[in-house]
C-alpha cells in the first residue's frame, strides 16, 4: 500500500522540485511567444495547474513503467528526466528537439525515458496505452502503463471501447482523468452528463466494474497515495482503475489559433475570456498547487522559505539555460523531412 | 453591389442566412455557442444551435438521424481529421441510408472542416482529406478558393438534399474578396475558371488555387499564359470543364496540396487520361505534396507542401514539351 | 404510469399475435434457406426469442413513436403494420421489397411507418436514433424514439458518446440494449467487463447519470412496464433511460458466411456449435418466451387453448402467402441500380 | 515441391508459421479464439491469442501501442468497412507516430480484413477501401489475388516494420492454387506479371485479376494478346512494372471493383499519364463499379459491378483505336 506519509524528504523535495520545473517550463513555453514570435508554430498546450497530479503520479512509478499523456505533454517527460533543452528544442522546431523538430509541443516522445509517443486526436492515446499495457503483460515484464487524458477525452469512443477491453483482459494500466473543468473553451458541465448531474467523472468506472476514484489533483500527496493503490493493483494483475484527478489549468487550452502571420499568443483563460467569471479564475489562483505544497512542506519542516527559494532559482537558471539553447539550436535542413516515413 | 468580405465571415453569413431562411436549418459542434451571448444562439435560440461534446461519431449520426426526420444539420468539426474517428458516418452511412432504403429517407446534412493548416500544426492536424470522399456515390465534396465561393458553396450545400462536406482552408481564412450580393448561391459540379489562359491548364483546389494564381502571374510576364481552374466541388467533379480546357492548351498541370496518392490531383489526372488523352500534347504533371507526413518545423514543413517555384517548374516542363513536339 | 395489469384483453392478445407473426415470419425466412437456396443472399439475421422484447417494447408506443432497430430488424416493422408481403419481398431481392430490392434483409425501412432505416455497422443506429430524437425535440412533435441494439453493440464508441450526448441534451429517446448472450459467436461474458464481473449491463447507465434497469426480456409485460415508465419519461422531457432487456436469441446469428456458389444455411446455435454447451440451448428453449405468453394467458383465462390455437393457424396462413407472394414478386431490373443514389 | 492450398488457408498457415517463428506475433480480433479449443490458442495459448469485443478503436488502437512496445499484432477485422470507425487509427495513427516522433519508434501491426464480398451484402458490407489508404506515406497496402501471394504478402507484413493493411477479398476464399515450399515470401512493391501479352496491358487487384484473366482468355482466342498485371501491394506500388508493360504495349485497361474515383484504377491512370505518357497508344480505359452503393437484389448488383464481359469491350475499344491509329 502506498503512503504519502512515508516519503522521504529527499522525495518530497524531489517532487517540489519537479512541480517547479514543470511551472516554470511552461511559463518560459508561454513567454516564448512574447519575447520571440514565430518561434513556436502550430498549438501549444501548458500544464501549469497540474503539476501536482503529474508529479503525484509518477512519484509512484517504478523504474520501466511507461507514461503515456496526450497532447498536453510537456510536463510528464521533464519528470521522466528527459533534458529540458531537448524539450524545448523540439518546441522551437530545432534539429536538437527530442522529436528532431517533426513533431512539436503536441508530439513530444522519449521512448527511451519510457515516453513512447503522444497522439494529438482525442482519445487514441488512451487505446495506445492500453496497448503498451498488452504488450507489458505478454512480455511480462511487470511494467505498468499511466495513461493521462482529459476530462473532455472521456467523450471519445475510445475511452470507453479502451476501459472495457482493459478491464476484460486485465491489463496493467491506470487511467488517469484529469479534470480540469475545461475541455477547450467548453466547461465539462456542459458536456458531460455525469458533471451536468453533479456526479464526479470517476463514475464512469461502473460502465466496466473496475475502481473509480476521484481525488484532489492539487495535491500531490493525496495523488500518490489514490494513484499508487491503482498501480499495485494493476501490477498484481488485477486489472485497470479509473483516477479522476481534479484540478484547474491556469492557461487557457493553448495559443489562439491564427493564420500566419498574424501572431499568436496566449489570451486570458476562457473563465474570463468566454465564460466572464473572474471568480472562478481567482479561486484556482489561491488554490495553485505549487503555493499549497510549498507551504505544507514548509509548515511540516520538511525544508525553510530560503530552502525552497533556492530550489525556485535553480529551476529558474535551468530554463533560463533551456531557452538559450533552443534559440541558438539549429533547425532541421528542408530535405530531413525525407526521413523516418518507412522503418 | 458585392460586398467586401473575409472567407470565415463569408461561411458565417451563409450559415446566417440559410438559418434565417429555413427553421430546419441546425447548427452544432464542439465549442461553438457556449454562452448565450453567442451571436448564432442569440439569433437562433440553443435548440437550433449546441455545443457538443468531443464525440464525432455521435455528432455525425445525430446529425445522419436528425437529417432523415426533416432537420438540416450543420456539423462544426473544426478540423478535417476529427472526422477520421467517425469516418464510418461520412462514407458508410451518411450516402448509403438513402440508397439502400431504396429512395424512401433522405439525409441532408452539412459535415464543414477546417484543413490543410500549414502552420506547424505537424501530421495529424495539417491534412488534405478530400481524397478519400471523392469516390463515394451519395456525398457531395465542396471545397471553396475564395470568400465568394465559400458562401455560395455553403449556401448550396446547405440547401442540398444530399449529405455535403464542405472543407475549408485554414490558410484562406483571413482572405477577402467581393462576394455578390443578395441570395448568391455556386451551384456544385461546376468548375470555375479563375484565370484564363492559353498555354497550359492547371487545376488546383483551395489554397493551391491562391498559389498557382500567383504561378500564373509570374509565367504571364515571361509569356507563358496559363488557365487556372478550380473545380470547386470534387464531388460532383466537373471533369467537363477540365478537358474543355485542355482541348485548349493541350497541356495539363495539376496542383494539389495532399500527398499524390492522396490527392484530387490523380484522379483528374486519370480522367483525363481517359476522357481527354487525345488533347494532350505533353504528359500530364502533378505537382503534390511529397509522400511524408506533414512536419512541425518550418523548413521541412515548406520542403514537403507545394509551392508557386515547384508550379512553376513544372509549368514550364510541360510547356517546354511543346517546343519539341509542335 | 404504464400499468400492464391494466393492459385490455384484446390489446393482450394482439400482443400475442405480434410475437407468433414475428417467430412464423423468421421460421420462414430460415426455411427459405432450404427450401429455396439462393432466393435469400448476404446474411441475414433472426428475432426468434426476442419477440417478447420487441412486443413489449412497441405496445407502449404512441401514433408517431419511431422504431430505430439494427440489422436485426425484421420484427419491428411487421408490429408496425408493415406488411409482411413487402417485407419477405424485400429479403427475396424482389422489385416489390419494402425497398425494393436495394437494402435486404440488414437494411429494412418503412419510414412511412415509422421505421426510417437500419444500418449494418454496429452501433451507428444509435446515434441514429439520438438524431431522430433532437429532431423531436427541435420540431416539439411530442415524440419518443425506440432505439434497439445489441449487447454486444454497447462494446461500441458510438454507444457511448450517443448515451452521453442524449443524457446533456435530454432527448426524448430509450435505449433498449437487446442483451440476447452472444454478440456474433462470442458470449457476452467474454467480451463485457460488466458482465465479466457479474453484474448488470445496464449499469453502463451510471457512466451517463441516467434510469438504467435490467428486464426480463422474455416476458412482454414486464417489458412492457419497465419500457413503459422510460418512454413516459422520455415524453415528459425527463431525457434519455437505458433498458437492458434479457432474453436469449434461439437461432444462430445468421446464416453461415460462405463464398457463392457455396450453399449457405443456419447451422446449430453458437452454444452448441462453437462451446458444446447443449444445456445452455435447452434451457432458453424451456424458457421460450411464446410458450410461457402462451400459458399465462390461457392461466389467467384471456384465452383459451382454442382460441390460441386460431391465431397461430391464422399467422402460419398469412406467412405462408407471404412466401408464395415474394417468390412470384418479380426482380428489379438491372439498371434500376442507377436509382437513389442522389436525392 | 509446391502444395496446393485454398486462399483462406494460405492466410492461416502464413499467420502460424510466422507466429512459430516469432514470439512477439500477436492474434486477435471480434469472434475469434473463443474457446480453447480454437487452433491458434492451443498452438500459441490465450496471451497471444484472443478474442475481443466489438470495438475496432480500441482493437487497433491496443494494436498500435503494443506493436511500438515490441509486439507485432495481427488484428482480425473480417470486413473492411469495419476499420471505418477506427479510421483515425489506420491513416492517422499507425503511419503517423513513428514519423512525428522523429524516428523514435516503429509501428509494426497487420490489420487484416475480407472485402469486395459481391453477394449479396449491400452497400455497407461489399466496398473496397484501398483507396483512401493508398496515399498515406508511412502506410502499406497488401491486396493479394491467389493463394500463393495470400500467403507470401502476408508473411511480409508480418515480418514489415511498418503498418499494414492486408486486404484478402472474400469472392477468391476459396480458390486453391499451388504455394512454393518452403519459407514463402512476397516481396512489396513488387507487381506480378499474371499473364504476359503484347497487345494491351491490363491492371487489376483481387477478385478483378481472376476476371481480367478469364478476359484475357476469352481475347486470346479472338486473337488480342492481353498482358494481366497485378500490382499485389497498392502501398508501396510498382508503377515500374505497369509503365514498362505499356511501353511493349501501347494499351491499358485498368479494372477494379471500386467507384471509379474511389479505385486504385484512377490512381494508376494518373501515374500512367505522367510518366508512361509517350508510350501510350490510345486513351487509358477503367472498368470500374458503377457510381452507385452497391445493392442487394442480384440482377442490380451484376449491373453496377465489373465483368468479364465489360472487360472484353473496353480491351477491344483501346485496341481498336490501335487499328485506327497505326
Ligand atoms: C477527435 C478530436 N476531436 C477534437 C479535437 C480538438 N481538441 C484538441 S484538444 C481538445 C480539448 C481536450 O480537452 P480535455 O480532454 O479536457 O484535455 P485538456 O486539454 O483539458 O487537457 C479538443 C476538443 C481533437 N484533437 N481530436
Ligand atoms: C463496426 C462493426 N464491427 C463488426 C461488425 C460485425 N457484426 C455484425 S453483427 C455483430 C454482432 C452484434 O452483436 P449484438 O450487438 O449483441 O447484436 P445481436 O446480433 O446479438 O442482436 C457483429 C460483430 C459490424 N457489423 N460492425
Ligand atoms: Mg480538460
Ligand atoms: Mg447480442
Amino acid at each position: 500500500m502506498p503512503n504519502s506519509s512515508q516519503l522521504s524528504r529527499d522525495r518530497l523535495i524531489w517532487m517540489y522540485t519537479q512541480m517547479c520545473r514543470i511551472r516554470e517550463f511552461e511559463e518560459r513555453v508561454k513567454r516564448t511567444f512574447v519575447e520571440h514570435p514565430g518561434v513556436i508554430r502550430g498549438h501549444a498546450h501548458l500544464a501549469d495547474g497540474a503539476e501536482a497530479s503529474i508529479v503525484g503520479c509518477l512519484a509512484t512509478r517504478q523504474e520501466n513503467d511507461l507514461v503515456m499523456p496526450s497532447y498536453r505533454c510537456h510536463g510528464y517527460p521533464l519528470v521522466l528526466g528527459t533534458p529540458a533543452r531537448a524539450l524545448m528544442a523540439e518546441i522551437y522546431q530545432r534539429k536538437d528537439g527530442v522529436c528532431k523538430g517533426f513533431g512539436g509541443s503536441m508530439h513530444l516522445a522519449d521512448p527511451t525515458r519510457h515516453f513512447p509517443t503522444a497522439s494529438g486526436i482525442i482519445g487514441q492515446g488512451i487505446a495506445h496505452a492500453a496497448g503498451a499495457a498488452y504488450a507489458a503483460q505478454v512480455k511480462k515484464t511487470g511494467q505498468v502503463i499511466y495513461s493521462f487524458f482529459g476530462d473532455g477525452s472521456s467523450k471519445q469512443g475510445a475511452f470507453y471501447e479502451t476501459l472495457n477491453m482493459a478491464a476484460v483482459w486485465k491489463l496493467p494500466v491506470v487511467f488517469v482523468l484529469e479534470n480540469n473543468e475545461y475541455q477547450a473553451y467548453t466547461h465539462v458541465s456542459l458536456e458531460d452528463a455525469n458533471a451536468k448531474a453533479g456526479d464526479p467523472l470517476s463514475q464512469k468506472a461502473k460502465a466496466f466494474s473496475i475502481p473509480g476514484v476521484t481525488v484532489d489533483g492539487t495535491d500531490p500527496l493525496k495523488v500518490y497515495d489514490a494513484v499508487g493503490t491503482a498501480v499495485d493493483r494493476a501490477r498484481a494483475g488485477e486489472g485497470p482503475s479509473l483516477i479522476e484527478s481534479k484540478f484547474y489549468r491556469m492557461s487557457p487550452h493553448g495559443n489562439a489559433i491564427t493564420v500566419p502571420p498574424v501572431p499568436t499568443q496566449f489570451q486570458e483563460h476562457e473563465s474570463i475570456e468566454v465564460y466572464g467569471n473572474k471568480a472562478e479564475f481567482e479561486a484556482a489562483k489561491k488554490n495553485d498547487p505549487i503555493g499549497k505544497f510549498r507551504a505544507h512542506l514548509i509548515g511540516n519542516g520538511t525544508f525553510a522559505d530560503a530552502d525552497a527559494k533556492k530550489i525556485e532559482e535553480s529551476v529558474r537558471a535551468e530554463m533560463e539555460d533551456v531557452v538559450k539553447f533552443a534559440l541558438a539550436s539549429p533547425l532541421p535542413s528542408p530535405a530531413d523531412a525525407l526521413n523516418y516515413v518507412w522503418a | 453591389m458585392p460586398r467586401e468580405m473575409m472567407f470565415a465571415e463569408a461561411i458565417a453569413v451563409a450559415i446566417t442566412e440559410e438559418m434565417q431562411r429555413d427553421a430546419n436549418v441546425v447548427f452544432y459542434g464542439q465549442n461553438m455557442a457556449m454562452t448565450d451571448r453567442d451571436p448564432f444562439v442569440r439569433k437562433f435560440g440553443k435548440d437550433r444551435v449546441r455545443i457538443t461534446p468531443i464525440s464525432e461519431t455521435a455528432e455525425l449520426g445525430i446529425a445522419v438521424g436528425a437529417a432523415m426526420m426533416g432537420l438540416r444539420p450543420i456539423v462544426e468539426l473544426y478540423m478535417s481529421e476529427f472526422m477520421l474517428v467517425a469516418f464510418d458516418e461520412v462514407i458508410n452511412e451518411a450516402p448509403r441510408l438513402r440508397y439502400m432504403s431504396g429512395g424512401q429517407v433522405k439525409v441532408p446534412t452539412v459535415f464543414k472542416a477546417g484543413f490543410g493548416f500549414a502552420a506547424g500544426w505537424a501530421g495529424q492536424h495539417s491534412n488534405c482529406i478530400y481524397g478519400p470522399l471523392m469516390g463515394i456515390p451519395g456525398l457531395k465534396v465542396a471545397v471553396p478558393s475564395s470568400a465568394a465561393d465559400a458562401l455560395g458553396l455553403m449556401k448550396s450545400a446547405i440547401r442540398d438534399d444530399n449529405p455535403v462536406v464542405y472543407l475549408h482552408h485554414y490558410m484562406l481564412m483571413l482572405d477577402k474578396c467581393p462576394v455578390p450580393d443578395g441570395d448568391y448561391l455556386v451551384p456544385f459540379g461546376v468548375a470555375d475558371i479563375k484565370r484564363a489562359g492559353t498555354d497550359v491548364t492547371i487545376v488546383a483546389t483551395a489554397w493551391m488555387v491562391k498559389k498557382s494564381l500567383a504561378a500564373a502571374e509570374t509565367l504571364a510576364k515571361e509569356g507563358i499564359s496559363a488557365e487556372v481552374i478550380d473545380p470547386r466541388t470534387l464531388s460532383p467533379l466537373d471533369t467537363k470543364t477540365i478537358i474543355e480546357s485542355v482541348k485548349k492548351t493541350g497541356r495539363l498541370v495539376l496542383v494539389d496540396q495532399a500527398p499524390k496518392h492522396a490527392s484530387a490531383a490523380i484522379v483528374i489526372a486519370g480522367e483525363v487520361a481517359e476522357q481527354g488523352f487525345k488533347y494532350l500534347k505533353a504528359p500530364v504533371k502533378m505537382v503534390t505534396a511529397l509522400d511524408t507526413s506533414v512536419p512541425y518545423s518550418e523548413p521541412m514543413e515548406s520542403f514537403v507542401l507545394p509551392s508557386e517555384e515547384k508550379i512553376i517548374s513544372a509549368v514550364k516542363s510541360v510547356v517546354g514539351a511543346r517546343v519539341a513536339a509542335d
